[in-house]
């Protein structure tokens, strides 16, 4: 009798006995596989195609280049003392940039969340910007702002002599500007763990007679942990995987990571580049592994969940503090954002690169050949407005299911898959789009064509690329809820799929979406990865302003950044304005 | 002297209609341990978390002492008062051990290792937990919780405590031993203890006065026996010890306080005020221990029966005033639809201020 | 010819455009798929299609001719002995014939107008007045900074000595050159080695900088035109080769600014004419054996 | 027929030394109503867990009919069970308001968005929230988001509800009527019911049978009645109505199931079963209503009074056994320190079986 395992088909009780058929059919449906076993399966083919198989790739071509079984470049190639160097450089800086990330990307989560600061949604807004610009604009922006000619320094009467070096081209300007391009990530994530602190955790604590930061230091950072090292191992392997920073300032100093080396590697002439290539991007995945293995220790088998429902915001009054933490954020931005972005916008409104931006000088020919005259910065900005909005959104809706499981299901085999699935974001673009090609430039087995100049190879590559940028966020959040709220909706026979969509999403959404907006807009003008990929009628916008940039036509590159800035800017502009029929917290810059 | 004094305060959530607290003024002599009774939802917990600093006031002030703490354009913070506070939902730290969960509020005071541990090992003992240090609020039963959280409070050794259901989960007997604990703590210490229950026994095994709540308001604060054998009000009446309301006419005084009284079709002395009414209609507080099966008093039907272990509680319908349901405790087996003859042994006339229309009705 | 053919180049979007544009005016049967990107990129796309055994493209136009050294070297390129290569300096195309340069892309010195003095010579560099102002493309990173290294240190009048004095006074080698083109315009640095036509196109422009091709004479990366061994269609790459070495290639190439390869060519606007351009010798094979050595020389030298 | 059969389940978290469920059989009829009772911890959310299938059995096996659910290698997943489960914690869902999370399983079904609303109106009716369908969870007291729990549950139409201490945060009212909602609805459905609470009079008031657990075991499963008057052990005897259990010597037997015995240096007449020594020394399950203050009986001294409105709890030692301390229920006034007689109107005598030591010492 209580045996009743088909409850939508028969929603009223009834007390006729049950036919033979029935019970077959009940056999039948014990024996089918459910929705979370299919989710799991489906979960792990995705992770195996996208993450292992490029890096498996990898494996291969590093220790069979062309095919045949040879260790000998991998040996020469690890053992050479130039890939110590960069290995180490790569670990300092990373670890640096990491801690700085942390630093910045918390006191920021921390204030938005917590206090009565104002202006919360534009500072939120101006924080995320940062992400939108390439890097390699932040560091030329920032290597002209410090250098000898620097307009800022020398008002400030603080500009080193003409020719001395400059501060930013070395080991500290590459940790500072790393740390500072990834703070973002840190924040996205406290803040979306912030928002599931239980109230009287908070409260319980203050009752003991604890002040601000005591509570701070002793429940809301511990009780933030996961979120905490979601955010700092996405810092971490981003810092690791970086190429345009070190690039900028570390080549003129001498100064090689593990990317930029790897970069060289590609500009030699040797006959073996992929392989030795290929050797040095395992050396950067195992990085990016140990830190994220690191991190899991970290954790270890400790319980962050809480139990009871979350409470609305928490209130810390500032009072007399408030105008000068509200003074100190917005200088954070104005460093971090409004600099490289006034930076960007004076090259883009000049004629030709150097003449001083003046009332006279000053034109939109660059906006009007970009946008009127080029069409494919048109075509581009459909690609990857697509690309983009296709990878975050397929991305958000696997990284759900898949968070749960990697946390409720547990087990060695899946923290293993969730680890790896997240290496292929700290590999150099260009690495991955290697591998990319080395897969599918062969016609699909079976199917009988090939990705290879298709749009769909950026694709898969954004796929791989982005995953644990969607995951690490909405990771931490399933290790701070409760899993009753998951069990009750079993108990109602809700099948997996309708509890994926009822209560695992919404209450997820805001982590979710956090991952998501991360996602998007770090690939909205991604350029290492597509720049190997690209076809023509395929071009993304990174593709795009780096071409023009590189063949000399660097106002117009800017032109097509700035452009790309404001496109975001009202992306996200116009997304606030559905903000109220959306879970809270689901926009980051809605609050 | 007084240790808290509330006057008038008023709390709204947001535009809501109703005030979750409406005009509650209570003052809490150093020392004393008050109960808040009332039924869910009556603003129990909220009164606490204005008291505990986590809620602002809307209206009205209260004072610590002399000293104004909220109200008034003032609100202390919660970490100024000094007051502990055991929550409803237990509000453990997941991240902490429970010796580090109970040791919290010794840290915040920097107290010396070697004295937090010996401090938080008496207050485990207090709540039968010892040998559970080590463990994750996670690995715990519900009730294993609650007692960590109330072993945290224990170890602040606070000038206030506040209790929000702290036994809610508990069984009988280890409810019995915490209510041992909370007295002999009491006692000990002399902090002032506020705590909420909506577990009358509890209430009244414990506290030296109960305000009793509803909607918001406080209907009556007395001590335990008082509200039991004098409610103020219908409300009250009803809600302390199953009582329930009904119509009588009183008779006339019968001397020692008390009156005599018509009701159902027989006679009965109950006890009266010196602001019951003296004659005609009146409203008569009964609780089950009043009424006994016997061969004299009115007659009434048995309508159902409860087991209760120790005796079986009837509801019967006196059949003078059908669909009138009473409850009433007997050793004796009845069956349901049987007749019998009930005596009533004692009653309360309501003050007649009481009959004026705020809770009309009888049950 | 006719039938698709696929090209890789690393000139800029806009020239390449009107390359294929003007190629396919001549071959109209023929239909164009070019891909374009910076050298090492190209060049590392490629290297993973060989890797993967499916190279994709028939003509390559890129960089310059010790990239296609390296090539010839692993066995990638075709000869294409039809060619006409009158007019063409030996040393500018492969002796057989697997590659041919179609364009010149000088390095030479770039200043700022406001710096102190206007250097005439690559010893100029090396002058106090110059200490700290000059930055030039890292050949660690710069396919024509590595050609440009190779020529210095080929030429016995300058040598390794020479690089040794840049660095002693303080020249600084980071990135490509539209790095160093953008710290000479934008005052960063006084002077700058850099590629001929980006000066010149951007000071016509009102960039304030001013480019000077040395007396010792210029190194020039040539952009060289090869086909792939692995060619689909060799008969459209064999036509699009003949077309840029022919006149009409070649007067092409100077309406987009660059100096044509091909003597008898007039040169664009705001370049001297041809023949007071001085080359110095260059041996692309010598550079591709060195190109190693080179390169650890240097970075030991600039400490990179 | 047999609705839920548990053999010899087990449930051990990691290495823990002690399994939280420890060989644990049950058999629970069709429509039948069952309460676990037992201390804080003793493993009863556990065995709910186990039964609705969130926890997997470390061993044994449980069958729904003939339905192997759980065990010998297979595990249905919960959502395959029908079974209600309402959570000690209630795992609200924060994102739903009120009227969503109740009519949860009823869009899982299918239904129509009227008849939903209809039967959510039903559900929150009978847990007396009509009007709160639209707040959320997070602006709801502790014991209303107790009783959208229950509703949700309720509207689920299950064939088995598992309920975890349900009303646990409620007043003495609103949990009766809660009772009586519980009861109601049971008839009605003919649902098969299993109750956790540490509430005995709660067990006793609903259940059919009520099975004791301790330390992960069941102690007795029975008939509330028989639970309370003839408990199987000494166990049950203490956890069931505040019972002691108390060294006698058994004089001989004295007909209609009694048996004389000698206790205090009184006499007197208690019930005996077919296990129960016949003579000899022997352990007598007292309950607080056997004694009573009077003339005759064995002396004892006023040690403590508890208030309980209705009337005072004291607690006695008896002069003969100093360090025993016994409940006593009465109407009097009786002042600490003082030396009553006490009479043992009536009393259990253990089975021969429980002297073997598993609960040695007396209370
Ligand atoms: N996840 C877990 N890991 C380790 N131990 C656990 C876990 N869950 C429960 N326990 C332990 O198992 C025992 C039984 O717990 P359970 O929750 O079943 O108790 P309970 O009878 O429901 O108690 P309560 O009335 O206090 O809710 C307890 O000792 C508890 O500490
Ligand atoms: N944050 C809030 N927003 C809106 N209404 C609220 C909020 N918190 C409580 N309320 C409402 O205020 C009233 C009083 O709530 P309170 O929590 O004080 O009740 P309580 O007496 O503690 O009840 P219980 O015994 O069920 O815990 C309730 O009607 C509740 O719905
Ligand atoms: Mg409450
Ligand atoms: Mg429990």
């Amino acid at each position: 009798m209580p045996t009743r395992p088909l409850p939508t088909r028969r929603p009223t009780r009834s007390a006729s006995p049950r036919s033979s058929a029935a019970d077959k059919l009940i056999a039948l449906s014990n024996r089918r596989p459910d929705g979370e076993s299919l989710a799991f399966a489906v979960l792990v083919v995705f992770v195996l195609v996208v993450s292992i198989l490029p890096m498996g790739r990898l494996l291969f071509e590093a220790i069979a280049p062309g095919g045949r079984l040879d260790a000998a470049p991998l040996l020469e190639v690890l053992t050479a003392p130039s890939t110590l160097t960069a290995t180490v450089h790569s670990l300092v800086t990373a670890l640096g940039g990491t801690a700085i990330s942390l630093a910045l990307g918390t006191l920021l989560a921390l204030a938005v969340a917590l206090t009565d600061m104002r202006g919360k949604a534009a500072l939120v807004f101006a924080f995320l910007l940062p992400l939108m610009i390439p890097p390699q604009v932040t560091a030329l922006s920032w290597a002209q702002l410090a250098g000898p000619s620097s307009p800022l320094l020398i008002t400030l009467g603080l500009a080193p002599p003409l020719g001395a070096p400059n501060p930013l081209y070395s080991a500290e300007g590459i940790i500072l500007l790393l740390g500072i391009q990834h703070a973002p990530l840190v924040f996205l994530a406290v803040r979306a763990g912030l928002r599931g602190l239980p109230r009287e955790m908070i409260e319980a604590a203050r009752a003991c007679g604890a002040g601000r930061v005591f509570v701070l230091r002793t429940i809301i950072l511990p009780m933030m942990t996961p979120s905490l090292v979601a955010g700092g191992a996405l810092a971490f392997v981003s810092a690791i995987g970086n190429f345009g920073i070190p690039a900028l300032l570390g080549i003129p100093a001498g100064y090689t990571v593990l990317p930029t080396l790897i970069y060289q590697r590609l500009a030699s002439f040797g006959p073996s580049i992929i392989s030795d290539v290929a050797v040095l991007s395992i050396l950067v995945g195992a990085l990016a592994f140990a830190g994220f293995a690191a991190q899991s220790l970290l954790i270890g088998r400790r319980d962050f969940r809480s139990v009871g429902a979350p409470s609305e915001a928490l209130r810390y009054r500032l009072g007399k503090a408030r105008l000068p933490v509200e003074i100190f954020a917005w200088a954070i931005i104005v460093l971090i954002l409004v600099i490289p972005l006034i930076a960007l916008i004076a090259t883009s409104l000049v004629s030709a690169y150097g003449v001083p931006l003046s009332a006279t000088t000053m034109t939109l020919g660059n906006y009007a050949e970009v946008l009127l005259r080029q069409d494919a910065t048109v075509r581009a900005f459909r690609n990857s407005f697509l690309l983009a909005g296709g990878a975050s959104l397929l991305l958000m809706l696997l990284a759900v299911p898949f968070a749960a499981l990697i946390v409720w299901r547990g087990g060695r085999f899946l923290k293993s898959l969730a680890m790896l699935a997240e290496v292929p974001y700290a590999l150099p673009g260009i690495v991955l789009g290697i591998a990319a090609i080395l897969i599918f430039i062969r016609p699909l087995p079976i199917l009988g064509f090939s990705l290879y100049n298709t749009i769909w190879i950026i694709f898969f590559a954004y796929l791989a690329r982005f995953l644990t940028l969607s995951l690490r966020p909405v990771v931490g959040a399933v290790q701070q809820l409760d899993r009753g709220l998951d069990e009750a909706a079993r108990m109602t026979g809700a099948s997996y799929l309708f509890r994926l969509r009822t209560v695992l999403f919404p209450l997820l959404a805001p982590a979710a979406a956090a991952g998501a907006v991360l996602t998007f807009m770090t690939s909205f003008n991604e350029l290492t990865v597509s720049a190997l990929l690209w076809s023509a009628g395929n071009e993304t916008l990174g593709v795009i302003v780096f071409n023009l940039d590189d063949g000399g036509f660097t106002v117009l590159a800017s032109a097509v950044a700035v452009v790309t800035v404001v496109v975001i800017v009202a992306i996200m502009g116009a997304t606030a304005l559905f903000a109220r029929k959306l879970p809270r917290g689901v926009l980051p810059w809605a609050n | 002297m007084t240790a808290i004094s509330i006057r008038g305060a008023v709390k709204r959530f947001g535009a809501a209609a109703a005030a979750a607290v409406d005009d509650v003024s209570l003052e809490i002599a150093e020392g004393e341990f008050v109960a808040l009774l009332g039924p869910s939802g009556c603003g129990k917990t909220t009164l606490l978390r204005l008291i505990a600093g986590f809620e602002t006031l809307s209206g009205g002030a209260i004072r610590f002492g002399d000293r104004l703490v909220a109200g008034e354009g003032t609100h202390v913070p919660p970490e100024k008062r000094n007051v502990a506070i055991v929550f409803q939902s237990y509000a453990l730290w997941p991240h902490m051990t429970v010796a580090e969960n109970v040791g919290y509020a010794l840290r915040v005071r920097g107290l010396g290792k070697a004295e937090r541990a010996r401090k938080v090992v008496e207050a485990l003992a207090a709540v039968e937990l010892s040998g559970f240090e080590r463990r994750r609020p996670a690995e715990l039963s519900g009730g294993q919780r609650q007692r960590v959280a109330l072993a945290r409070c224990l170890a602040m050794d606070p000038d206030v405590i506040l209790l929000d259901e702290p036994l809610a989960n508990l069984d009988v007997h280890l409810r019995a031993s915490m209510e041992e604990t909370f007295r002999a703590f009491h006692a000990r210490t002399g902090a002032t203890m506020v705590y909420v229950t909506h577990d009358q026994a509890e209430a009244m095994a414990m506290a030296d006065r109960i305000a009793v709540m509803e909607k918001g308001r406080i209907l009556q604060v007395a001590a335990p026996a008082t509200l039991y054998a004098e409610p103020a009000n219908e409300g009250v009446a009803r809600f302390v010890g199953n009582g329930r309301v009904v119509d009588c006419a009183v008779v006339g005084p019968a001397g020692e306080g008390r009156s005599s009284i018509r009701l159902f079709g027989g006679e009965a002395l109950v006890r009266a005020g010196e602001a019951s009414p003296a004659s005609g209609p009146a409203r008569l507080a009964l609780k089950p221990e009043h009424l006994a099966v016997g061969e004299a008093g009115f007659a009434a039907t048995i309508r159902k029966a409860v087991f209760k272990g120790a005796h079986t509680l009837y509801e019967i319908e006196p059949e003078a005033a059908p669909g009138v349901l009473l409850p009433l405790p007997s050793d004796r087996r009845l069956s349901i639809g049987e007749s019998v003859r009930v005596a009533v042994g004692d009653g309360w006339l309501l003050p007649a201020s009481a009959m004026e229309a705020r809770y009309p009705a009888a049950a | 010819a006719s039938g698709k053919l696929v090209l890789y180049t690393s000139q800029p979007n806009a020239d390449a455009q009107a390359t294929v544009d003007a190629f396919k005016a001549k071959n109209p049967d023929v239909t164009v798929e070019w891909v374009r990107d910076g050298t090492t990129k190209i060049m590392a796309k490629l290297q993973a299609e060989f890797a993967a055994g499916n190279p994709q493209p028939d003509v390559l136009l890129i960089a310059d001719s010790v990239t296609m050294a390296g090539l010839k070297r692993d066995d990638r390129l075709m000869a294409d002995t039809d060619v006409d290569t009158t007019g063409y300096e030996t040393g500018l195309y492969d002796k057989d014939k697997t590659w041919f340069s179609t364009k010149l892309i000088t390095t030479g010195i770039v200043n700022n107008t406001r710096a102190a003095m206007t250097p005439t010579s690559w010893k100029d560099l090396t002058k106090p007045e110059a200490k700290g102002q000059v930055t030039m493309p890292s050949p660690l990173t710069s396919g024509a900074a590595l050609v440009h290294l190779a020529t210095i240190t080929q030429n016995p009048a300058l040598g390794w000595d020479y690089v040794e004095a840049l660095a002693k006074n303080g020249a600084t080698a980071s990135g490509g050159n539209g790095g160093v083109f953008k710290a000479v315009a934008g005052g960063q640095k006084a002077y700058g080695v850099v590629v001929d036509y980006l000066p010149i196109r951007e000071a016509a422009k009102g960039s304030p900088v001013n480019f000077v091709f040395p007396t010792e004479g210029v190194s020039a990366v040539t952009e060289p035109v090869a086909i792939l061994k692995t060619a689909q269609n060799p008969e459209a790459a064999k036509a699009f080769v003949a077309f840029l070495l022919s006149d009409d290639g070649q007067k092409l190439a100077a309406d987009m600014g660059y100096l044509p390869a091909k003597e008898g060519i007039a040169p664009p606007k705001g370049f001297p004419s041809r023949d007071k351009i001085k080359l110095m010798p260059f041996d692309a094979d010598k550079a591709l054996a060195d190109a190693e050595a080179n390169k650890k020389r240097f970075a030991e030298i600039f400490g990179g």
